[in-house]
């Protein structure tokens, strides 16, 4: 029911006023901070970056700090209104590419596919449509292709939308992307043969672009050695901050605390990583995972190895931000590689 | 801040924190002889003046106080030798980078205070409070339960 | 810098070679182009990876907190310190975090490191091939055609007002080009800042943190910060909030650059570690002049210095002191 | 949806010190609305939430079994900055309780089968909720000889004292008390409970061991248990973990792919064995 429509160059702005007209709409655009996209009133605000943007949109639906509920000590009152949005009316985030969308879709698979959801995340996520644009220009950090997603990867997304030369194709890939086509009530002819061809070509140029960084296939049981000598060479350089957990778009740990200012209080859960010292700490001391060799150990195992074990799909989608923003460039791909490469 | 809290004044909240053996003693002599000075200083009697880590400093404006004072023995009368000059390295440092990064040089102020000069003090004290009455609440540092995140 | 990087990798296969250090700690080529990073020698064939060139950033001083525990077989550490690092490493030292002993020094007299970030934004797009560079610039070979740089246009703050380009200490030097740096004092940067109005000055320190998130990257990226438990982890008591919301970003960011205080030699490396780019190097500076001009102090000089908190002089300046009017 | 993360209000009946260091204390919780009370069943081996409100959260097993007329029963060792805060409330406080979570004991492996319960220290809480379990009227029958071994370091740290001294007496079941020192007034056994348990020489077919202890206990009694014949199948380990959310989704409890707070904490040795040794 995937249906391909077209829309020429000059139409592109008045299709993205409908949805802002109808939705509030959010993406990336030149000053959303440290958060990654803002709402977005007008089409031209839109600014999409050549390959992946600086943040992941994880932020959107797991954001760094997130109230949980306030409470009043005195009465020991809990406020968890979780403010419902009226049915039929959903947001729109827009600009992600494929490698992100995918990353929303692996979260789904923590917090909203288990019997027990998390009602902050699956609330925004259930009343949000996603649009992605599929990836014409690669970065050389990329390794989409690597970890089984790919420039073009529909997963996750609502919508996908192809930017040829003079024209857009938008593809709706799920059944809310394509109620999300009609409610603009625009007319769209269907993409002809010509468009596709373009389309295709432009996909396999972006592709050629793609450099495999490392192959899976024997990972997992060259990742099943757990006690592999590998590991504390791998580590060395890693100075144990958290940005490769915090910009990763899959990563999903956090903290619960609480703070309190006189007698109001709120519980707040915010992002952790598995790369602080803390982490694992005991009241007693003990700590499993002392040193940054466990802790290394367990981000490669948990994206590439427990995830395949838990939910049958690696916690990597290869957007390279990892690889771009470690203070001592310790390269993940370099890290696969020579995992896949020890005897 | 609800209604009769706008209507009064506002009265700054200083934390003090006073060395046990000079400026607290000087406090209390204030008390003992009846001098009046102003009641905006909540008073944490710490060993010295060099107990106190810039750390403490920072987390009373965050907590909320429009101010903190920290007063000690004159350099030479400390009990403990050296704890003062110790201390004036510090609080020269923290005041000079608080008043650079931006927050009102009267808002952080340290003094020598002896245990025999409980006019002083008092002085002191008032005219520390007014200075910091002058600026206004602190708002800018403290902790805001702004939801920033969602 | 071709016969640098041959002099080090001569020099560092002959510390393994007689056994005088189990594990070098130098620069390897990244895998990011106009990158280096860091790298972990111990075996006499692998000294061929060791590199070194204007793109040698990260002060591998921060290894000897984490790396000494587990020490080689034969119990030194050899170290490549630019002057900067060896700054670091004798503030280590000073502060009996490390013996001076167990490590065994290659000092390079720096001729300034390059920003990787402004050289990258004038290659926009284009898939670099190599890098050549001599004492005055650096060529960029790309895919059709190459690029000249001057070195001194992209070097990084720190190292544009480096006073201490030659390591204060060493076990063998390695004499680079001529880089004098002519340092100002107290620095450009500062004293402009210092210009502004207070309010502006807020607005400036709000708005640079307001994109801090929280990673921690600047904290362990400095070679100063070695403690067990920093006070921003601390559970019992816990001081601040660990959100990236306003108030507990400048919490963490205020008094981790006090515990500078006396200590930080403005080598740079939590500015480059920052991956919001934000400018912290705006307000650790600020603390670097005020103790050279109100104690005379520069940290990481010499072996037998005091660090500065941990003395005093009677005559220490007192003007701030509140007085009774 | 129901949200996984409010605590539901509780509360505390009544404060028993369990140990003469008075850093054990058992907190005897009741729910106080009807509504929690019907949704919180729960079988002995899984453990709770216990939340304070502007101070946080810690995971407590739950000591009670669901035969004892719903009261809900955690004893709380003062260790870290919640149970110390834990530690002043007093009778009549509210506190919060999250769950239950985690898995139970494999009652239903157990049914027809020998349980010997080996516990040492104060983490015989989630044991004694099964022990009361099986030695309940009409559960009793489901399950053939229960044995408890149980020790702690000295008389003083014995936790549970009234209803050590009550199943000594009791007909139903065979259960050796130990200490590591006794002191004056002690006339009972003295050894570690890995010694003790070897003196007992536990019959092990069709039988099922549940073990729960400090680490050094566990080390040593693995073994015994394996001498005696003891599958690694068959022997039950409840593990503790540093945890935030219970439910399986911070990502900071984990064994390999298992969650201990979802997937645990209790795990046979074998599943442990398969893991990586990261614990």
């Amino acid at each position: 029911m995937a249906r391909d429509c077209v829309v020429h160059n000059k139409d592109f702005d008045r299709f993205l006023a409908l949805l802002i007209e109808k939705h509030s709409v959010f993406g990336p655009s030149d000053n959303d901070g440290s958060n990654g996209f803002t709402r977005i009133e007008t089409p031209e605000q839109i600014k999409l970056h050549r390959g992946v943007a600086h943040f992941s949109f994880k932020n959107f639906f797991f954001p760094q700090t997130e109230v949980l509920f306030s409470f009043d000590l005195a009465s020991k009152k809990i406020d968890a209104a979780n403010k419902e949005t009226e049915d039929g009316k959903y947001d729109i985030l827009i600009g992600l590419r494929p490698c992100d969308a995918l990353a929303v879709d692996l979260l789904d698979q923590v917090f909203v596919v288990p019997d027990t959801k998390d009602v902050y995340y699956a609330e925004r996520r259930s009343k949000t449509r996603i649009i992605s644009f599929a990836c014409n220009e690669p970065c050389a950090t990329c390794f989409c292709e690597s970890v089984g997603c790919a420039p073009d990867s529909e997963v996750g997304a609502d919508v996908i939308i192809y930017v040829l030369k003079d024209r857009y194709i938008i593809r709706t890939v799920s059944q809310a992307g394509e109620e999300l086509i009609n409610g603009t009530g625009m007319h769209f002819d269907a993409a002809s043969e010509k468009d596709r061809a373009e389309k295709e070509q432009m996909m396999t140029d972006a592709k050629s672009q793609l450099t495999r960084a490392f192959s899976v296939d024997e990972l997992d049981d060259k990742l099943a050695n757990f006690d592999a000598s590998y590991w504390k060479q791998i580590c060395q350089k890693c100075i144990g901050c958290g940005i490769c957990t915090y910009f990763c778009p899959t990563c999903h740990c956090f903290d619960i605390t609480d703070d309190t200012e006189g007698s109001q209080g709120r519980r707040i859960r915010t992002w952790d990583s598995c790369m602080y010292p803390l982490f694992t700490l005991h009241a007693s001391g003990h700590n499993p995972r002392p040193t940054k060799k466990e802790r290394m150990r367990q981000r490669i195992m948990h994206k590439f190895s427990y995830s395949m074990q838990q939910y049958g799909r690696r916690l990597c989608v290869g957007c390279g931000r990892c690889v771009v923003h470690c203070p001592v460039n310790l390269d993940l791909r370099a890290v696969i590689r020579e995992i896949t490469e020890a005897k | 801040m609800n209604e009769e809290n706008r209507a009064q004044p506002f009265e700054p909240k200083i934390i003090a924190f006073l060395c046990n053996w000079c400026s607290y003693a000087g406090a209390d002599l204030a008390g003992v002889s009846r001098f009046q000075y102003s009641t905006n200083i909540r008073v944490i009697k710490v060993p010295c003046s060099g107990r106190i880590n810039p750390l403490y400093i920072i987390k009373a404006l965050y907590s909320g106080v429009d101010g903190v004072l920290v007063s000690g023995c004159h350099p030479g009368d400390c009990h403990y030798i050296s704890g003062n000059y110790f201390a004036r390295r510090k609080f020269a440092l923290v005041k000079r980078f608080l008043e650079y990064i931006g927050i009102e040089p009267e808002r952080i102020q340290f003094s020598w205070v002896s245990a025999a000069e409980g006019v002083r003090f008092a002085q002191i004290i008032d005219k520390v409070t007014s200075e910091i009455r002058k600026l206004g609440p602190l708002t800018y540092f403290r902790r805001d339960t702004g939801q920033k995140g969602t | 810098m071709k016969r640098v990087q041959s002099e080090l990798v001569e020099n560092v296969s002959k510390l393994l070679r007689e056994n005088k250090v189990g594990l070098f700690i130098g620069y390897q080529d990244g895998s990011l182009p106009l990158r280096t990073s860091p790298c972990f020698v111990t075996k006499h064939e692998d000294v061929q990876r060791l590199v070194w060139n204007s793109f040698c950033a990260n002060n591998l001083s921060v290894y000897l907190k984490s790396v000494l525990p587990g020490l080689p077989a034969n119990g030194r550490i050899g170290i490549l310190c630019k002057g900067c690092d060896s700054r670091s490493l004798v503030n280590l030292i000073v502060e009996k975090q490390v013996k001076r002993e167990d490590v065994v020094i290659i000092g390079i007299s720096c001729p300034g490191v390059v920003n990787t970030d402004r050289l990258l934004a004038h290659l926009e797009g284009k898939k670099i091939v190599d890098v050549e560079e001599n004492d005055e610039d650096i060529v960029v070979k790309f895919d059709g055609g190459e690029e000249r740089f001057a070195r001194r246009d992209y070097l990084y703050e720190s190292c544009l007002n480096c006073a201490y380009p030659t390591p204060s200490v060493y076990d063998i030097l390695i004499r680079v080009g001529k880089h004098s740096p002519k340092p100002v004092f107290p620095d450009p940067m500062i004293n402009e800042f210092n210009k502004k109005s207070r309010t502006e000055r807020w607005q400036i320190f709000e708005q640079e943190l307001s994109r801090c998130i929280r990673c921690y990257a600047c904290r362990n990226a400095c070679p100063n910060c070695y403690c067990k438990e920093c006070f921003a982890e601390q559970t019992k008591p816990r001081w601040f909030g660990l959100t990236n919301e306003h108030s507990d970003v400048f919490f963490y960011h205020v008094v981790r650059i006090l515990h500078q205080a006396g200590r930080c030699v403005d080598c740079g490396a939590c500015v480059r570690a920052c991956p919001e780019n934000i400018n912290l190097r705006l307000f650790t500076r600020v603390l670097v002049d005020e103790v050279k001009e109100r104690f005379g102090y520069e940290p990481g000089l010499s072996l037998n210095d005091s660090s500065l908190l941990a003395t005093f002089s009677t005559d220490d300046k007192q003007e701030f002191m509140a007085e009774a009017d | 949806m129901s949200n996984p993360y409010v605590p539901m209000p509780a509360k505390i009946e009544s404060i028993v010190i369990e140990n003469e260091a008075r850093d054990i204390k058992t907190f005897n919780l009741s729910l106080m609305n009807d509504t929690d009370k019907e949704r919180f069943s729960f079988l002995p081996g899984q453990f709770a939430e216990l939340s304070l409100l502007g101070i946080g959260e810690c995971p407590i097993g739950i000591a009670s079994s669901p035969t004892e007329g719903g009261c809900l029963l955690f004893t709380v060792k003062r260790a870290g900055f919640v149970t110390t805060q834990l530690h002043r409330a007093e009778v009549g406080d509210t506190i919060g309780i999250r769950g239950p979570f985690g898995n139970t004991y494999p009652l239903d492996l157990m049914e027809g089968k020998n349980v010997l319960i080996v516990g040492g220290g104060f983490a015989f809480t989630t044991l004694r909720a099964t022990a009361k379990y099986i030695l309940e009227g009409n559960n009793r029958n489901r399950f053939k000889d229960l044995t408890i071994v149980y020790g702690a370091r000295n008389p003083g740290e014995l936790i549970y004292k009234h209803e050590l001294w009550e199943w000594e007496k009791a007909k139903d079941l065979k259960i050796y008390i130990t200490v590591d020192k006794g002191d004056k007034g002690w006339k009972r056994r003295e050894g570690f409970v890995p010694t003790v348990l070897k003196e007992i020489a536990p019959n092990s077919d069709s039988a099922v061991a549940l073990v729960c202890g400090p680490p050094v206990m566990i080390k040593f009694t693995l073994p015994v248990l394996l001498e005696f014949g003891f599958a690694p199948e068959t022997i039950f380990l409840s593990l503790e973990m540093r945890m935030k959310c219970g439910i399986g989704k911070c990502g900071r409890c984990n064994i390999g792919h298992k969650y201990v707070c979802k997937d645990g904490p209790v795990f046979s040795y074998a599943q442990l064995n398969e893991l990586p040794q990261e614990y």
